[in-house]
């Protein structure tokens, strides 16, 4: 077993980071997430293993400088919270249209706007539909604990490269901030340039005398050209929806009703179902790990067996639409949701089971 | 096409002086007739074949006309955002510290989107090559007022000429990074005769070799024409340049083994 | 008496007739054509033997398609 | 077992380093823990708190409406959290700027005067081990070796000659709790 | 009857903008809407109005100039194509955050990325899901024609100063670069300084006496406080729900098939429709007008009439969830989509509409 | 809490000799104890006063500690996103001519993320007065490094000092924006000391009297504490700042009249 | 009434200003017009062309896949174009640079030189007029004062006294087109 | 003989005792309490007459607590 230790979240994130091998991150102070970059700024990566750490002068620069390094096979990543993650749509568009593999995580806190440093999960849908411009779609991991976002950093980075696409590790201020153990994995060698090149042979690492010059982009002015760019991402994301679906289920086996709900929430949730069967109410718990893609299928052959579903989210309702997107507007699906920065409590949560659900 | 004046005796393989470099891509460029563009292209590649750094050189192009400099350069790169091949660059070159990086960029991408990532890299004192054309113009999109475009010069988007009161003055984006502690070398050159020619590839020379020495930025600003934005044959267009352009951007070194050169205001 | 002699090769068919290179031959040897190539371009030519191989021309045009020659020739 | 504690007081008080101890001492006595802080500029000056949830088994919410103990230490803290406290659970709390005194009559109560110990240490820093102590005292979660361990963790290492000094205010605080309401 | 003219819509949005009494336009060019503020440019409109037209130094600048501009209470406006309104993700929910008029105008292109210049329609998830962090919602309106162009950018200021929200129209390259025919509204005169301060009290204008000193923020770092903020925006987003809706039935009345499609793929689905009648097939185009609020009722009650329901759009399939969010997933609905700069042309959306729902 | 030496006999209104000025806010400033940002405050409200403007006052507040000025400044405000005041002020006052309009804006805020709105800004002359607090530091998000962080010094984000050679150089954007024919005031003051206080006052008079005149930018930096980010009591923080950040931010005015100062480099 | 027509050649050749005035003179005859331009940097040098309908109803589709008319000024535009041409519709061509001629057996071809016309006037500019007075021979769609009209409409004001050279190439292209084929 | 006298008042509530008046003052007036506020900050406080209203204290107070008078009195 690897090593254990205390701590939180956005350190979890900053330590996998290391341990992955990564080879660089690159970002731009913003709470509640300041923790990634000062975690490794104290532990000296570039001692460690060679990983490069950069302050960069604003959340457009970093994400153009992942999208450069990304763009050369190296393996990189970037955290941000809730406006510095807009000002990156332009550049992770980029990067999905250019299919360059990195990880991005989003610590999100209350918004709109400048809104507030507390925790939400109102980003949700800039998240799994594109906030940036194009039909595109990132991998987007929900972690729940500080163990997923020490564990989340390490998957995303190999379906990142799995995929040449970016991810999006979709957490919020609470997850970053808390404090848990965690379970850390072993080292990852940082790969050396000739591994690099080896493995990334899609990368413009420097023209080799076998092949020809290699170009990164995102741009076909020629339409069809474009149009076809388009249709091998839908093939692939059609493939990612075939592979990489993860999720759990909590009491569900016997669940009347059931919860579903991702990250934070989701933790709220297993508490509300142990005060809710405490109660003799009948509830279980489905947790999307991976948003998109989202267990369609999965979703909808545990709803049909239930007879009513609440949908927790810290948002005005966002989630609910893939939702019901699953199993149709035939089924009792309501949301109970929190915002701007105001996490629910389990009890209330219980309520709102009791009087949108059960009672309504 | 029969030719009248070919000298067969002369023309030999054995006796080339001049031939456009192999590292160039052999398809026909998109620039304009006459576009300066074409002739950084090659003096670029030139210099990259001269150091023997084909597979040693990483570069970055920009969005404007120079966006498919990828297609024409036969070396790796990347086509970075509006304005960001300073961020590409940094993070290449921090990664790859043995790669020779540079970005190519228009003046609406360097000096304009693209200022904050132009100021930092260049204050950070990256080891890396920027290649600044400025054509007083956005070339690509159809000619619009452009960071540097000149007072009273007519645009798509200042058709009664810049008014500097409202639309603001020229920027001098070279003088002002040569203010920097990371800049090593910055100079200003054109490619419009075949002497500016020459300089300028030993800029370009120049600001590569300093990527050796881990010394911070070389920055060369071409001054360029763009004969379509201009709305100029691309003679008149070079003339118009010596005659408008130069006295407001003069030619030469600004900084060199990262001193000022003492000029006149 | 030897004396150094040029020529230049154009790629006419990629040559977008810019002009560029007249104005940088200090010997007037090229002149454009009144054909115009497949892209609608009349193009640059040679037109007397006046070159030295300076390169000059080669050196500023944009699109790359001179080729300079020099060698030394014996005459009378 | 499973212990849900809220400690809550001003920023500068040492509310998040207490809740840190009791993390990692829990952690080394391999528990499963999570310590959860109110953050942010809220922070400067104004209330700082912390959700400590020490338990045998996974954790579901590290967030929470009810406690089984609640450590408050100042009069905003004790208006917010008083009503959280579980019937028959735990209230700790320091007298000293206190105004309005706890009401409720389903729960256990202690008091602490840690802050005019502290201030007669000369060593105000200590304030919040003696809590600590207090709490300790009524619910000894952590074995004495465990919070030598959990200092060290939390405390940094230029600060780990203060450690002796810490173990000592822990000692005075079991000294000095009083119970004000016993109900079980 | 107001003036006629053949103008191009990027040109039509230009003299409209300045036709409806707009205080300023902040801008940066990019194909396909350089035109706008080209056309501007040439007209003086500071001559004609005293409107105000600046080319600023990026998209970030140009959003974050309106959002200035509009926390005065002045009428402005912005437009741009898709990669520089990625760039306005942050701008855009700030604006809505703090609760700011304006219009803003996306003349999209073929993305992801850089993409190509060619019309799209891959803009629909960011526009009306929200590309921007945080719960909000803009007004979405989706202009099919040149007169549209012209007349949604004084219904979208109308809408924007109704409900203090920013609006935008969705466009696209071949909305925004064709030349139709259009009847230009008459000079609505520009409101003076004062009219300005007596119409919008909520703005900030310099204090007056009589009246607490204003102040336009996001930033409600009280997490109640914050989703108080939410709680206005989500009662305001049902609002413009119940009484903004706008949308356009074509052979409806006794169609067996129905198209749904906005903007420029609407009118292709028009002479679908043509074609598809010619040859006997009965089928109807219903085009949403407003994106958001977004006609799930109408929609609803027109398809119960149907066998089938082809969703045409130059994407990937976007709208198409709200089609399905409103009808449910018991009707067959399926998609028919060219994109990355390609337009459909209604010879094969007539095929489409043969192979996936009459036959299919 | 008697007061021993009170002077009922002068402690009349009639004698009053200074006073928080009416404009500002009567509520508890949310800075450290110390800060520099609330003498600032303070200063600028008292220039409003005495040029008897609050009603014609635009003011912008910026991302950073000073997000809430717009709570303590009795004017009406507009709080930018992180970087983009400039861009907003410059909208305001080209729709509202008559209005002072300002920026009040961290180095975080205005060098790091904002530097392309800044240098447009300043570059295109825009008639708005722009007061840049330096404290060296990120202090709202609790004490990153900043651009203007000097070399050597700790923050959480360099906390073995910051080196230049990995993390750049401490960036001058007062000495750039002074290169700008856009900007007519250019100059560096502190408010740690009476004098100083009394200095900045007259600064910012200053560029706030030139608004009037549309000759240009008026910019005062003003060299502060952060206390909290720099981990050191209000006094010692004013020490160091005298002792490590003057020499390298030197105070004094750098452009008046749209002239640059003759100082050694 | 309704003619959907495609103009496509090489960028320069002033194919889009072609349609305009055929968009222009539309609107002068209250009909309904659309012009849709292909656009963009492909354009430098490349090929252009326009889609102008010009119909007494609501236009549909500003954009088609088949037109009642194709005039196709270079080879490229006939490569592409000549099979969206509607069966019984109008292809007219410049066979200057032509290479392969149409094909097509089931629609009226006509061809003009308006190239060399334009060449022999040594005013280049007017090609583009001169191929628009040949489909106006066969098409009248526009009359000859809105013609008028529409050239004043479209080009700039310096350039008016352009106008009778221009009105004066559309009858040279009137006159000078021929019949290549003729279905019906 | 007339002599300018001074005084200061402090809102001591809102003092954050960071100590900046003290070393503003010419004529050592100020000092720190030895208690706390509500807010739980050690406050500023006048500790002699030697005050003449020079304003300084006030001037530099980052939360402008203070407040200054000054008067011609007559002594002796
Ligand atoms: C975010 C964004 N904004 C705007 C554009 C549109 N755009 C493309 S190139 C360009 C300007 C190019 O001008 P310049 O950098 O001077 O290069 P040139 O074409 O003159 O060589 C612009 C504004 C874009 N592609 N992306
Ligand atoms: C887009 C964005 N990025 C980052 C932040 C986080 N942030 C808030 S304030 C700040 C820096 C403040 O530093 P400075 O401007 O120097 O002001 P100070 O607090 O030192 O007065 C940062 C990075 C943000 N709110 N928005
Ligand atoms: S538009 Fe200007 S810059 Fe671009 S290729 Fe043509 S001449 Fe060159
Ligand atoms: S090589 Fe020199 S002399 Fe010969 S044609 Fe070129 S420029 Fe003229
Ligand atoms: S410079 Fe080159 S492209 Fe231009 S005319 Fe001469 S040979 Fe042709
Ligand atoms: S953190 Fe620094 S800048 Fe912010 S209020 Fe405290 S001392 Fe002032
Ligand atoms: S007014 Fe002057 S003399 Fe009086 S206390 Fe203040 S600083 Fe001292
Ligand atoms: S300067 Fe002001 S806040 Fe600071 S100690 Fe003195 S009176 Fe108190
Ligand atoms: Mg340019
Ligand atoms: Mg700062």
């Amino acid at each position: 077993m690897g090593e254990l230790r205390l701590m939180k979240g956005n350190e979890a994130v900053a330590e996998a980071a290391i341990r992955a091998g990564c080879d660089g991150y690159f970002g731009y102070p913003i709470t509640p997430q300041s923790e990634v970059m000062e975690y490794l700024m104290a532990e000296k990566p570039y001692d460690r293993t060679g990983m490069v750490v950069l302050q960069a002068e604003s959340e457009v620069a970093s994400i153009n400088m992942i999208y450069g390094a990304a763009g050369t096979g190296k393996k990189v990543i970037t955290s941000s919270s809730s406006p510095g993650i807009s000002l990156m749509q332009e550049g992770i568009s980029y990067m999905a249209g250019a299919e360059l593999p990195a990880v991005i995580v989003n610590v999100v806190r209350g918004g709109p706007g400048l809104g507030t440093i507390q925790p939400s999960q109102a980003d949700y849908f800039q998240a799994v539909k594109g906030g940036g411009h194009g039909d595109y779609k990132l991998i987007v991991l929900a972690p729940a604990s500080v163990q997923e976002m020490c564990d989340h950093v390490k998957l995303g980075f190999d379906l990142a490269f799995k995929y040449r696409t970016p991810v999006m590790l979709l957490s919020d201020g609470a997850v970053g901030q808390m404090m848990e153990k965690v379970v850390l994995f072993d080292q990852i060698p940082r790969r050396t340039d000739e591994e690099v090149i080896a493995q990334c042979p899609w990368a413009a690492t420097g023209k080799l005398k076998n092949r020809d010059h290699i170009i990164i982009t995102s741009l076909d002015l020629d339409p069809a050209g474009q149009e076809r760019v388009n249709l091998k991402l839908q093939a692939k994301y059609k493939k990612i929806e075939e592979n990489e679906i993860m999720y759990e289920e909590i009491h569900c086996e016997d669940a009347e009703y059931l919860f579903v709900a991702f990250g934070l929430s989701a933790r709220i949730c297993q508490k509300a179902t142990d005060l809710a069967r405490a109660k003799g109410i009948k509830v279980g718990l489905f947790r999307p790990i991976t948003l998109f893609p989202f267990p369609v299928q999965q979703i909808a052959s545990t709803i049909k067996r239930v007879k009513g579903v609440l949908v927790v989210e810290m948002n005005a309702g966002q989630m609910i639409e893939d939702v019901k997107l699953s199993v149709g507007l035939n089924v009792k699906i309501e949301h109970f949701g929190r915002f701007g920065g105001i996490i629910p409590s389990p009890d209330e949560v219980v309520r709102a089971l009791e009087q949108k659900i059960i009672g309504g | 096409m029969e030719e009248l004046f070919a000298k067969p005796e002369i023309r030999k393989p054995e006796n080339i002086v001049y031939k456009k470099t192999d590292l160039m891509v052999d398809r026909p460029l998109s620039y304009c007739p006459g576009c300066g563009h074409g002739t950084v292209h090659r003096i670029l590649m030139e210099v990259i074949e001269e150091m023997d750094i084909q597979g040693d050189t990483i570069g970055v192009s920009p969005v404007g006309c120079s966006v498919l400099a990828y297609d024409f350069l036969d070396i790796d790169m990347l086509g970075a955002a509006h304005g960001r091949a300073p961020a590409l660059a940094t993070a290449i070159k921090r990664l790859w510290p043995h790669r020779f990086v540079f970005t190519y960029q228009g003046d609406g991408d360097l000096a304009a989107i693209g200022t904050a990532e132009t100021i930092h890299a260049c204050n950070r004192g990256e080891n890396i090559t920027i290649i600044f054309i400025n054509n007083g113009i956005y070339g690509m999109t159809g000619g619009q007022m452009a960071p540097t475009t000149l007072p009273g010069m007519r645009s798509s988007t200042s058709p009664y000429g810049r008014d500097v009161l409202t639309m603001g003055y020229p920027l001098k984006m070279t003088e002002l990074v040569a203010q920097l502690p990371g800049t090593h070398y910055v100079t200003r050159q054109s490619v419009h005769t075949p002497g500016n020619a020459r300089k300028t590839k030993k800029a370009i020379r120049k600001a590569f070799d300093i990527q050796k020495e881990k010394k911070g930025v070389g920055w060369i600003e071409v001054v360029s024409n763009c004969n379509s934005g201009w709305k100029m044959t691309p003679v008149q267009a070079n003339k118009w340049m010596e005659d408008n352009m130069f006295p407001f951007y003069p030619l030469g070194d600004i900084k060199v083994d990262g001193k000022l050169i003492e000029v006149a205001k | 008496m030897a004396k150094i002699k040029g020529d230049i090769v154009i790629n006419t068919e990629r040559c977008k007739g810019c002009e560029v290179c007249i104005a940088a031959c200090p010997f007037g040897v090229i002149a454009m054509s009144k054909e115009v190539n497949s892209k609608g371009y009349h193009y640059a030519m040679k037109v007397n033997d006046e070159c030295t191989g300076c390169t000059n021309c080669a050196i500023v045009c944009p699109d790359g398609v001179i080729t300079v020659y020099r060698a030394k020739v014996t005459t009378e | 077992m499973t212990e849900e504690i809220i400690i809550a007081g001003f920023g500068g008080q040492g509310v998040l380093s207490m809740g840190k101890i009791l993390a990692y001492s829990g952690v080394m006595q391999n528990k499963e823990v999570s310590w959860m802080p109110s953050y942010g500029p809220e922070m400067r000056g104004g209330t700082a708190n912390v959700t400590v949830i020490v338990s045998d088994e996974r954790i579901s919410s590290p967030i929470l409406n009810a406690y089984d103990t609640a450590i408050l230490l100042n009069q905003q803290s004790m208006d917010k959290f008083e009503k959280t406290v579980k019937p028959g659970g735990l209230l700790i709390y320091d007298p000293n700027g206190i105004s309005r005194h706890p009401e409720r009559k389903d729960i256990n109560i202690y008091s602490i005067e840690a802050a005019d110990e502290a201030a007669k240490a000369g060593f105000s820093k200590i304030f919040n081990m003696i809590v600590l102590g207090g709490f300790l005292k009524l619910k000894p979660l952590v074995a004495p070796e465990f919070l030598h361990k959990g200092l060290e963790k939390s405390l940094p290492a230029r600060h780990h000659n203060l450690i002796p000094e810490n173990e000592k205010a822990v000692e005075l605080g079991k000294n000095i709790l009083k119970p004000v309401q016993i109900v079980n």
